[in-house]
C-alpha cells in the first residue's frame, strides 16, 4: 500500500468519526460533504473512478437535501 | 434503556461485534492482492464481446443489468414514498409560490445561466459516454438534477412550473424507470432473455458501442435526473409552507 | 420457456412505472383494476411456473450470460418447488390485499398502486434469485417500499413506526453487505452455486463463520426474531391493514426463507457438522416462539397482537429450519403457506373492524362485534388455525416438523410448538370472544392504561361492509383449510425438500446445466394431527382463562396478576418504541449469536 | 499495514451504529447512518483493490492491463445508491415528525406503545 492510500484511509476515518461526534447537524452537513469528498479520492486512489464520481455527486446531493430539511425544521421551531 | 447503560451496552457490544468482524476480515486474502476469478473474467471479455471500454458499466448496464433495475426502482420508490409522506399539503403550496420572487441582478443571472448549460453538457456528457469512461447514467443524471437546481434557484421556477411542476417530472421519472424494464422485455420478446444485449454492438470506443448499455444507461440517466430534481424541488417546496400543523 | 420466470418480477414493475405516468390521466377504479389484474398474473404466472417445475427445477440467465467453465458472469434466476410456491403465495396474498383495498381506502392516488407493485416483484425476487448481491438488492427493494408504505398514513406513530423500521432493516442489510463482501473476498463469486461450490472443498473457517452470522443477521432482523423483532410490531400497528397483510404473511417469512436458502446453497459444505450451529439457531427459535407468544397474549391492540403473533410463529419456522431435515423442511413450507393465509385473512379482519368502528382496541370494542358476525368467523377460525386445528394446513405442516424432531430427538420441540400455537391461538381466540360475543368483564382495571387511537384509514365510515371487502379473508381462510385436499401434499414437500437441501445437485443444475436427478420423496401416509388437536384445546382454555379470570374468587386472580406483573412490566418497558434501544439490542443480539457461534 | 483498509471499514461501521444508537437528533442519526452504509464502500472497493494495477477501463489501456475488479465497484455503485434513496426518505420523515410534534428528538418522542 502506498503511503498516500494509508494516509488517506487514516483521513477518511478521521473524517467519518468526525461527522459523527459532530452532534449539531448544522455543523454537522459540512463535515459531511467534506468526507465525501475524501471518500471520492479515496476511490480514485483505489482506482475506482466510477464509484468516486458517484460519491463526490451524491455527496454534494445529500447536504443539499440535508440544509433544505434543517431550514424546514429551523422555520418551523422559530 | 437510560442514556448511559444505552452507551455502555453500546459499547460494550459494538466492542464484541467489531471484533466478530475482525476475526472475519483477517482471513481474506490481505489489501491489494484481489484473486478473481469473477473480475478477472469480466476485465478480459468484456471489450471483446461488448464492445464497452468502462467494465463497471459493462457489468451494470449488462452482465449483472437487473440488480440495477432493483436500484432504479429503490430510487423510484423512495421518490414515491416521499410524494407519499408530502402529499396532503401539495395542492397548498402553489398560491405561496407568487410571494417569494427574488429580484436577481443580471449578472448573476448570465452567470448561471452559463454554469446551467455547463452542467447540462457535462451531465449528458457522461450519461452518453457511460459506456467509454467513467460515470454514467447515474452519475450524469445528478448532475443534470444540480442543473435543474440551479435554475429553480435562480428564480426561473416559472420555467418548472409551466412544466407542470411535480407531476410532470414525476411522469418523466417513472417515464425512465419503465423504460429500462420496457427495454429489457422487449429483448424477452425479441427472443433472447431479459435485458439480453441483442442490439449491434458497434466500435469499441465509438460513442454508438456497447448495444443496449447506452440505451439503459440514457433510461437511467433520465430516471435519476427527474428523480433529483423531484427530491430537490420537494425539499425547497417544503421548506416554503406554512410551519406547523396541528397533529 | 425459462425466461418467462423474469416476467412476475418485470411485469409489476413495469405497471408501477405505468400507473405514475398515467396518474392525471386514469381514473382511480382503473389504475385499481390493472393493479389487481398485475398481481393476479403474478400469482397465474407463478403458479404455472410451479406446476413445470415440481419435477425438475428451472434456471434462467438474466441478460442470456450462461456460466463459462462453472464461472457465472450474470445473474441467475433459480425455480424450484419452494421458490415457486413463496411466488404463488406472495401473488395471492397481495391479489386479495388490493381486492380488499378497493373499496378499503378512500381517497388513494395511484402512488399505493406503485408502492404495492414494486414490494410485489422485488419479493418475487427475493425469491426467485440464485445471486447473493442480486438477492440484497431485491431484500432492499422491498424494504425502502416496505418503509414508504409503513408511513403511508402520514401519522405520528405511522412516521415513528416507519423510521424504526428503516433503521433497524437498514442496519440489517448493512450486515448483509459485510457477509456478502467476505465471500466475495474469498470466493470471488456471487453466484450462490459458485459460492457453495467453492466453499465446499475446505472447512469452515472463521471468515465463513462470520460470513454465515452476518448474512444470518440481516435476514432475522427482516424474520423478525428476538432480539431484532422491535421494529415488526411498531410496523404493523401502524401500517394499513392490506400492508400489513403482506408484512406478516410473507414478508417477514421471506428473511427466514432466505436463511434457509443460503445455507443449503452455500454453507451445507462447509459446516458438516452443524451441531453448534443448529443448537444456536434452535435456541434463538425457541426464545421467540415463547416470548412472541407471551407478548402477543398481553397486547390488547388487535394489529400489535397480530404482530407478536407473526413473531412468534417466525420463531417456530427458524426451529423447523434449524433441524435440517427434510421432513422439517416440508413441515416448514406447508405449515409457512398456511400461516401466510390466516395470518393475511386474520389482518384484513382487524382492517374490517378499523374500517367499522375506527378502532383496533380489543378492550373497548368488547361486544361491539355482534353485528358483524361473518367478520367474528374470521377471526374464529383464524384463531383456530393459528392455534394449529386440524383439517388447516398448520396442523399437518405442525405435524411434519414433530415427526422431524421426533427423528432427531429433540423431544423439547413439540412442547415449544404447543406453547407458540396455544399462545397466539388463545390471544386471537380470547378477541375475538371479547369482540364478537361481549365475554368478559365489562371494565378491566388495567383499561386505564394509555391507549392510541388508530387513526381511520378511511375518510367516513360507511354502516354496510361492501361484500368485495369480505371475499378477501374468506377466500384466503378457505384455501388454508383446504390446503390439505390437494394430493400427494405431503409427498410433494417432502420431495421438494429433499431438492432444497441437495446443495452439490442445486451447483449442478446452476452451473454445469444438468438436469436435475429425480428425487423420490418417501410416501409416508400423513404425519399424525393430534397434537394440533392438543393445542387447540389450550388455546381454547387460554381464551376461557383470560376472558372468566375474574370469576375466580378475588384473592386467586389478584394473585394471579401480582405474580406476573413484574414479568409483564419488564417486557413492555423493553419495546420501549425508541430506535435508539433497537439498535443497541441489535448489536447485543449480533454480538451473543457470533460470540456464540465463533466459541461455541 | 495490510488490514488497515479493512480496520478502517469497520471503525466507520461501528461509529456510524454508535452514533445512530446515541444519537438525541433525527438528521444527526440520519446522516450517522449514511456513515455506517459507506464504510461498506469501503469494504467491498478494499476488497476487489490489485496493486500497482489500474482501472477497469480500457479505452486508452490494451485489454489485458492489469486492472483492479469492476464487480466491487458496481456493487458499490448501487450500494451508493441504495444509501442515497434511504437517506431522502429518511429526511422526509423527519420533517414530517417535526412538523407532527415539534421535536427532533428520538428520546423525547412519545413512546410507541401498546
Amino acid at each position: 500500500m502506498t503511503v498516500i492510500q494509508a494516509v488517506t484511509f487514516l483521513l477518511t476515518a478521521a473524517g467519518g468519526t468526525a461527522v459523527v461526534l459532530i452532534r449539531d447537524p448544522r455543523r454537522q452537513v459540512f463535515m459531511l460533504s467534506l468526507y465525501g469528498l475524501l471518500l471520492g479520492i479515496l476511490f480514485m486512489l483505489l482506482a475506482a473512478p466510477d464509484v468516486a464520481l458517484s460519491v463526490i455527486v451524491v455527496g454534494s446531493a445529500t447536504p443539499l437535501m440535508i440544509l433544505a430539511t434543517l431550514r424546514i425544521v429551523r422555520k418551523a421551531s422559530s | 434503556m437510560t442514556p448511559t447503560t444505552r452507551r455502555l451496552v453500546c459499547f460494550g457490544s459494538a466492542a464484541a461485534v467489531g471484533g466478530l468482524l475482525l476475526h472475519g476480515l483477517v482471513r481474506l486474502p490481505s489489501f491489494g492482492s484481489y484473486r478473481g476469478p469473477y473480475g478477472d473474467v469480466l476485465n478480459a471479455t468484456a471489450v471483446g464481446e461488448r464492445h464497452a471500454t468502462n467494465i463497471p458499466s459493462a457489468v451494470n448496464f449488462d452482465y449483472r443489468a437487473f440488480d440495477t433495475v432493483g436500484e432504479e426502482f429503490i430510487l423510484f420508490v423512495a421518490v414515491v414514498g416521499l410524494a407519499v409522506l408530502f402529499r396532503e399539503q401539495r395542492d397548498q403550496s402553489c398560491e405561496q409560490q407568487q410571494e417569494r420572487r427574488r429580484h436577481i441582478s443580471e449578472a448573476v443571472q448570465w452567470v448561471g445561466i452559463g454554469l446551467f448549460g455547463f452542467l447540462v453538457l457535462l451531465g449528458a456528457t457522461i450519461v452518453l459516454h457511460g459506456h467509454l469512461t467513467p460515470g454514467g447514467g447515474f452519475q450524469g443524471g445528478v448532475i443534470l438534477a444540480m442543473a435543474a437546481l440551479l435554475i429553480y434557484l435562480l428564480g426561473g421556477d416559472e420555467v418548472l412550473e409551466r412544466l407542470g411542476r411535480r407531476a410532470s417530472i414525476e411522469t418523466v421519472e417513472a417515464a425512465g424507470a419503465g423504460a429500462y424494464v420496457l427495454i429489457g422485455l422487449s429483448m424477452l420478446a425479441a427472443g433472447g432473455a431479459f435485458l439480453e444485449n441483442l442490439l449491434p454492438l458497434g466500435q469499441s470506443g465509438r460513442l454508438n458501442s456497447g448495444g443496449m448499455i447506452v440505451l439503459l444507461n440514457v433510461a437511467t440517466g433520465v430516471e435519476v435526473s427527474a428523480a433529483f430534481a423531484l427530491l430537490f424541488v420537494e425539499f425547497l417546496e417544503e421548506s416554503r409552507k406554512p410551519p406547523r400543523e396541528p397533529s | 420457456m425459462e425466461a418467462l420466470v423474469s416476467l412476475p418480477i418485470a411485469l409489476p414493475l413495469f405497471f408501477a412505472t405505468l400507473v405514475i405516468v398515467l396518474q392525471a390521466v386514469l381514473p382511480r377504479r382503473w389504475a385499481d383494476a390493472g393493479t389487481i389484474a398485475t398481481a393476479a398474473a403474478v400469482t397465474g404466472i407463478s403458479a404455472i411456473v410451479l406446476i413445470q417445475t415440481l419435477d425438475t427445477p428451472w434456471v434462467s440467465w438474466l441478460g442470456g450470460w450462461t456460466p463459462r467453465s462453472g464461472v457465472a458472469l450474470g445473474i441467475a434466476l433459480y425455480v424450484d418447488t419452494f421458490a415457486a410456491g413463496m411466488a404463488v403465495l406472495i401473488g395471492l396474498l397481495a391479489t386479495a390485499s388490493l381486492v380488499f383495498a378497493w373499496h378499503y381506502f378512500d381517497s388513494v392516488g395511484t402512488l399505493f398502486h406503485a408502492l404495492m407493485l414494486v414490494f410485489i416483484a422485488a419479493m418475487v425476487g427475493f425469491c426467485l434469485s440464485g445471486d447473493i448481491f442480486t438477492l440484497f438488492v431485491c431484500f432492499e427493494l422491498m424494504s425502502v417500499a416496505a418503509y414508504a408504505l409503513t408511513g403511508y398514513k402520514t401519522e405520528t406513530s405511522a412516521l415513528e413506526g416507519c423510521l424504526n423500521f428503516a433503521v433497524t432493516n437498514s442496519i440489517g442489510a448493512f450486515f448483509m453487505l459485510y457477509g456478502i463482501g467476505l465471500l466475495y473476498g474469498r470466493t470471488g463469486a456471487l453466484n450462490l452455486a459458485q459460492i457453495g461450490r467453492a466453499l465446499a472443498a475446505e472447512p469452515a473457517d472463521g471468515l465463513i463463520v462470520i460470513a454465515f452470522l452476518l448474512l444470518t443477521v440481516g435476514l432475522l432482523v427482516k424474520g423478525a426474531l428476538i432480539p431484532f423483532h422491535f421494529w415488526l410490531a411498531d410496523a404493523h400497528a401502524v401500517a394499513p391493514a392490506p400492508v400489513c397483510a403482506l408484512f406478516s404473511g410473507v414478508m417477514v417469512e421471506l428473511g427466514l426463507y432466505g436463511i434457509a436458502r443460503l445455507y443449503w446453497t452455500i454453507f451445507n459444505g462447509p459446516f458438516e457438522t452443524a451441531a453448534p450451529i443448529q443448537t444456536i439457531l434452535m435456541a434463538a427459535g425457541a426464545t421467540t416462539a415463547v416470548l412472541g407468544g407471551i407478548m402477543c397474549l398481553l397486547q390488547r391492540h388487535l394489529k400489535r397482537l397480530l404482530a407478536f403473533s407473526t413473531i412468534s410463529h417466525a420463531g417456530v419456522f427458524l426451529i423447523g429450519i434449524a433441524l435440517f431435515n427434510p421432513t422439517a423442511s416440508a413441515g416448514v413450507s406447508i405449515y409457512l403457506l398456511a400461516h401466510g393465509l390466516i395470518k393475511a385473512a386474520l389482518f384484513l379482519g382487524a382492517g374490517l373492524l378499523l374500517f367499522r368502528y375506527r378502532d383496533v382496541d380489543e378492550l373497548s370494542l368488547r361486544g361491539q362485534g355482534r353485528q358483524m358476525p361473518i367478520v367474528g368467523c374470521v377471526f374464529l377460525l383464524g384463531g383456530l388455525g393459528l392455534a394449529g386445528c386440524p383439517p388447516f394446513g398448520t396442523a399437518f405442516g405442525k405435524a411434519l416438523i414433530e415427526e422431524a424432531a421426533h427423528q432427531m430427538h429433540a423431544a423439547w420441540v413439540p412442547a415449544v410448538l404447543l406453547l407458540s400455537s396455544a399462545f397466539t391461538g388463545g390471544a386471537v381466540l380470547r378477541a375475538t370472544g371479547r369482540i364478537f360475543l361481549g365475554w368478559g368483564p365489562v371494565e378491566e382495571e388495567e383499561g386505564s392504561a394509555p391507549t392510541e387511537k388508530e387513526g381511520p384509514e378511511t375518510q367516513e365510515a360507511p354502516p354496510r361492509i361492501h361484500w368485495v371487502l369480505l371475499a378477501p379473508p374468506i377466500v384466503l381462510l378457505a384455501l388454508a383449510l383446504l390446503i390439505q385436499t390437494m394430493p400427494d401434499l405431503g409427498m410433494q414437500a417432502r420431495t421438494a425438500a429433499s431438492r432444497f437441501h441437495d446443495t452439490a445437485g442445486y451447483a449442478a443444475v446452476v452451473l454445469d446445466g444438468h438436469r436435475a436427478s429425480s428425487i423420490e420423496g418417501s410416501n409416508r401416509p400423513p404425519a399424525d394431527q393430534l397434537m394440533g388437536i392438543v393445542s387447540t384445546a389450550f388455546a381454547m382454555a387460554l381464551a376461557f382463562f383470560e376472558l372468566f379470570r375474574h370469576r375466580l374468587p378475588r384473592r386467586m386472580d389478584a394473585g394471579i396478576r401480582r405474580g406476573l406483573k413484574p414479568a409483564v412490566s419488564v417486557l413492555e418497558a423493553w419495546h420501549s418504541g425508541m430506535v435508539g434501544d433497537y439498535v443497541v439490542w441489535l448489536l447485543v443480539g449480533v454480538a451473543t449469536l457470533g460470540l456464540s457461534l465463533v466459541l461455541g | 499495514m495490510s488490514m488497515l483498509p479493512y480496520g478502517v471499514s469497520i471503525w466507520l461501521f461501528l461509529i456510524g451504529l454508535y452514533g445512530v444508537a446515541t444519537s438525541r437528533h433525527l438528521i444527526h442519526l440520519i446522516v450517522c447512518l449514511s456513515v455506517a452504509q459507506s464504510s461498506t464502500y469501503i469494504l467491498l472497493l478494499a476488497i476487489g483493490y490489485r496493486h500497482g494495477a489500474g482501472p477497469p477501463i480500457f479505452l486508452r489501456a490494451p485489454v489485458g492491463t492489469p486492472a483492479v475488479d469492476p464487480v466491487v465497484q458496481a456493487l458499490a455503485l448501487t450500494d451508493v445508491v441504495v444509501s442515497a434513496a434511504v437517506t431522502a426518505l429518511l429526511l422526509a420523515v423527519a420533517i414530517r415528525i417535526h412538523k407532527r410534534t415539534g421535536t427532533l428528538d428520538p428520546q423525547a418522542l412519545r413512546p410507541l406503545r401498546n
